[in-house]
């Protein structure tokens, strides 16, 4: 029956890898992850994991080790954050492009300059198109979920998957959290199977070689296909996750969408926030609806367009710095509004920024913003920084 | 059809590179089936039975069989056009 | 010959890395992962669906060779697999500059691997440019007035390090190289082979001459031949005749302008390395 | 119960996030939700530190800091001396839990219902020279009445390690009994 426990955002995906039986883990620590990692390897040293832990000496080696122990035919996980994430960028695509199923967790933590140790999504955003799955999660409960529904997913595709939680307001913040039953996991995630590729002396074959331009479209072709198979195959597993755990996930989760005068769309840790907030508004009589997008990468846009098409206006927030243009979330929601046909009027808001909370008062001068826009029938072409302090500007 | 996914190879490649060859060693009769040049030769293609035996299929012409038979052996002769 | 490795590979004629591949699978067999970087030994390795190897191989990127082998070298401990090598075959660049950072960490760790660089004393795939590992004097694209500084000494470091087993290697003493790799095989942990292996083209020499030309560095001092388990120094090769620096100066187009005294600090460095070694080894 | 929302005030080294963390714990073993949020600044030892909590009957959406509390905890009343003010946006008949041996001048009559306890004279009687957070756990549960303190000494027991769990859950305990709670 599993039971309830109070844990952290980094426990809870660190309980994740601990139920998914785990057999390699490399990382290297960088705030706000490391407790994540620590927590893994105090699992590991307790008995409680049997897997091994490779310690290494950057993150570029971390994500680097846990491909090698992947194309071996073990299930693997790393995690990283920020400026480590960027480090290894490199080796994303080497995962992704050799379709191995790696987990890795991520911490969300603003990209320097300047300096933060704090949340937003630039540096798994920076990463966006490189080929892995990318799931946010919005509480310490779907972090755990998250993790083991990425294991099921990854192995099925056979693409990696980024589990990932803003930096404190999810990686350090307790919360109530129910924690499955190893049993149950068992049955949700079957022992690893190696994939297509490895590497082993009785069936010998040379994995990630040089390519031409003879191959390399088509092997990109299939990559791509496989990343988008996951819209269609994440509410089946999610469904028999439902039906095991008793907990419902969704690509995208919407409130209040139907007929609403503005919806808040979020990523990540204030997309609760937002549904507080609309919640509020909604029992004041006001029509404010919200869509929390859990998957951003393949990015489910049939979904985001059906929840979407009957809202007035929709306010998008980015947690993101994107410079030069709209923000990621922004970008994806406005591309699905054009191929569909819908003239709905999207407003983009970046807020959030290097750890700024993201603060029920700041989703409200969203929606006020936004209202007042589509008042006022008003083009906003670039986003609106919605929190920046006036001595900036 | 059904395409394994990742990127790999399995056919072993298997480039003729004796066509690159210039100049062609020729084995002679002063060989004594020593070895040092089957040791030393980088493809690895010369076999050694009662005398060295190269296999001109592969064989590049580095010379470097040439270059270290110590009873001068084998003769570096330029191939035809 | 355990035929282990195709034999029609597009390597350049008289190249010292093929040698130095194909003898690693003669000793240690079909139970071998190889991996590459993106270098002259990725010919190997292949392109598109074809490759060279008939053992299991892994393409790495430039900079984190050691790391996949640590990920790969751990696995197979995690699953009992304990009759698998795993081998990386570098190039110098790969290994004694980008390299570095991974290798060092994976050493650190003690993973069960066996690290071959073939040392061919530039960056030669992209076309001949200077590496730690050029030697004084030296030619390259990007030091055409030659190079200033000394070859950096990656044996040295990987001592300092602890590394239970280091050793040098030329293709010019093949049979030496062989023996060491039989030993790095049975090291419980890492186990590194730096190795001496001519370019002709990047050192404007002859194929012919690269057998020659590595013997001669070993016999002249410049690259003298020594292992070491758990940090005892022990030469493999003794120099009775120091051969002339000059001649093996010549053979390489290299060092057309190589100035002469440069050449004496060639001839004073390696004198002085041989004999720290040959006191170390008498400790 | 509608989800409550608290505000403790601490300086660094005194033990608030841990004495959060401790809260949900004995909030989830009461059955409820309940969360956690720390902010993150330059903890050195002895700088202001703002941790936030909420507990609730459902499981709790916000995951931002709380800026209008229904209770305010202040670990140190020596904080106001540096200008942190516990009156900051709290919501009317809010209620307040201080470590101080009287309610201090400025904050008579702004809260509905105050918490007295000598957080640092208990926990120096029973342990020594250590954080207040146990005491103060032992009055948010008297004052507030939102967890018993059964449950709170159960999650001290769990969370500390074994050699410091079980004077710090009769630390806490002490500070329940002696918290001294008025209502206006």
């Amino acid at each position: 029956m599993g039971k309830r426990v109070a844990i952290s955002g980094n426990h809870s995906i660190a309980e994740g890898v601990r139920l998914a039986k785990v057999d390699v883990v490399a990382a290297y620590p960088i705030t706000p992850q490391t407790p994540m990692v620590e927590k893994v390897a105090d699992f590991i040293n307790q008995g409680r994991l049997d897997a091994k832990y490779i310690a290494v000496e950057s993150e570029h080696s971390a994500l680097t080790a846990v491909v090698g122990a992947s194309v071996m035919g073990t299930r693997v996980f790393t995690a990283s954050a920020g400026a480590g994430l960027a480090l290894m960028h490199e080796i994303v695509g080497v995962a992704s492009g050799n379709r191995l199923p790696i987990v890795m967790g991520i911490a969300n933590r603003s990209l320097p300059s300047p300096w933060s140790l704090q949340a937003d999504h630039s540096d798994s955003m920076a990463e966006r198109d490189l080929g892995w799955i990318q799931l946010y999660a919005a509480s310490c409960q779907e972090a755990l979920d998250y993790t083991l529904l990425a294991y099921r997913i990854a192995e099925e595709v056979r693409l990696p998957v980024m589990v990932c939680i803003d930096g404190f307001f999810l990686t350090h913040t307790t919360e109530a959290v129910d924690l499955p039953d190893q049993a149950d996991v068992d049955q949700f995630l079957p022992a690893f199977e190696r994939g297509d590729i490895y590497l082993d002396p009785d069936d010998p074959m040379t994995i990630n070689q040089l390519n031409s331009e003879a191959t390399f479209t088509e092997l990109k072709y299939r990559h791509n296909e496989a990343l988008n198979s996951v819209v269609d195959l994440f509410p089946h597993v999610a469904k028999e996750f439902e039906e095991r755990f008793g907990r419902k996930h969704s690509l995208c989760t919407a409130v209040g969408c139907e007929g609403a005068d503005v919806v808040v769309v979020t990523l990540g840790s204030s997309s609760g926030t937002a549904r507080k907030v609309a919640g509020q508004m909604r029992a004041d009589g006001q029509k404010i609806g919200t869509l929390q997008v859990s998957c951003f990468r393949p990015f489910p846009k049939q979904e985001v367009i059906d929840h979407l098409k009957h809202a007035k206006a929709v306010a998008v927030v980015d947690r993101s710095w994107a410079l030069g243009t709209d923000g990621p979330l922004a970008q994806e929601v406005k591309s699905a509004f054009y191929s569909a046909g819908l003239n709905v009027p999207v407003y983009n808001f970046v807020g959030g920024l290097g750890g700024r909370d993201l603060s029920e008062a700041t989703v409200k001068r969203v929606i006020g913003k936004a209202l007042e826009l589509k008042e006022q029938e008003e083009q906003a072409l670039y986003p609106i920084w919605i929190d920046v302090k006036e001595e900036a500007k | 059809m059904k395409h394994k996914a990742g990127i790999y190879a399995v056919t072993i490649t298997d480039t003729k590179t004796g066509a690159w060859r210039l100049n062609r060693p020729v084995v002679s009769e002063k060989c004594t089936a020593c070895g040092i040049c089957a040791k030393f030769c980088p493809p690895q293609i010369i076999k050694i039975e009662d005398r060295a035996i190269i296999d001109y299929e592969y064989c590049k012409g580095c010379g470097i069989c040439d270059s270290v038979c110590p009873f001068k052996a084998i003769a570096m002769v330029e191939e035809e056009a | 010959m355990a035929d282990l490795v195709s034999k029609g590979l597009t390597t350049c004629e008289g190249c010292g890395m093929e040698l130095i591949a194909r003898s690693i699978l003669d000793v240690l067999g079909q139970n071998t992962i190889m991996l590459t970087p993106p270098s002259c030994s990725a010919i190997l390795t292949g392109f598109g669906s074809e490759t060279g190897w008939k053992v299991p191989a892994f393409q790495s990127n430039l900079e984190n060779i050691a790391a996949y082998c640590s990920g790969i070298s751990v696995a197979l401990e995690h699953q009992n697999k304990t009759d698998i090598n795993v081998v990386a075959l570098a190039g110098d660049g790969g290994t004694v500059d980008i390299g570095l950072q991974a290798l060092s960490g994976a050493v650190e760790r003690g993973h069960k691997f066996i690290y071959v660089c073939y040392d061919n004393e530039a960056y030669m795939n992209t076309g001949i440019q200077r590496s730690g590992s050029t030697p004084v004097g030296a030619w390259t694209t990007t030091t055409p007035g030659g190079k200033k500084e000394p070859k950096k000494n990656i044996v040295e470091m990987l001592l300092a390090q602890g590394i239970p087993y280091v050793a040098t290697a030329s293709v010019g003493y093949i049979d030496d190289f062989k023996k060491k790799v039989a030993k790095a095989r049975e090291i419980d942990g890492p186990a590194y082979i730096h190795t001496f292996s001519p370019c002709p083209p990047g050192w404007r020499a002859k194929p012919r001459d690269t057998i020659k030309i590595a013997k001669l560095a070993v016999d002249t001092n410049l690259f003298p031949l020594f292992e070491a388990i758990d940090g005892e120094v022990r030469v493999t090769r003794k120099v009775r005749k120091v051969a002339s620096i000059k001649e093996y100066l010549e053979l390489q187009g290299r060092f057309r302008n190589i100035r002469d005294e440069e050449v004496e600090s060639l001839a004073t460095d390696a004198e002085n390395y041989y004999n720290k070694l040959l006191e170390s080894e008498a400790k | 119960m509608q989800e409550k929302e608290l505000r403790i005030l601490s300086r660094g080294g005194q033990g608030a996030v841990t004495a959060a963390h401790i809260l949900v714990e004995a909030a989830v073993a009461a059955n409820l939700y309940a969360q956690a949020v720390p902010s993150f600044g330059q903890e050195r030892q002895g700088a202001p530190v703002y941790t936030f909590a909420r507990i609730s009957q459902e499981p709790v959406e916000s995951h931002t800091y709380v800026y209008e509390p229904d209770i305010v905890v202040v670990f140190d009343p020596f904080l106001m001396e540096l200008g942190i003010d516990p009156l900051q946006g709290i919501k009317d008949h809010a209620t307040l839990v201080i470590n101080d041996k009287k309610l201090p001048e400025q904050l008579r009559g702004k809260f509905a219902k105050t918490g007295i306890v000598d957080a640092w004279g208990i926990t120096h009687e029973l342990i020594g020279n250590v954080p207040p957070n146990a005491a103060m756990l032992g009055a948010i549960a008297k004052t507030t009445g939102l967890i018993q303190i059964e449950h709170i000494t159960q999650a001290i027991m769990n969370v500390l390690g074994e050699r410091i769990a079980k004077v710090n859950a009769k630390c806490a305990q002490v500070a329940y009994e002696r918290t001294v709670v008025s209502e206006t």
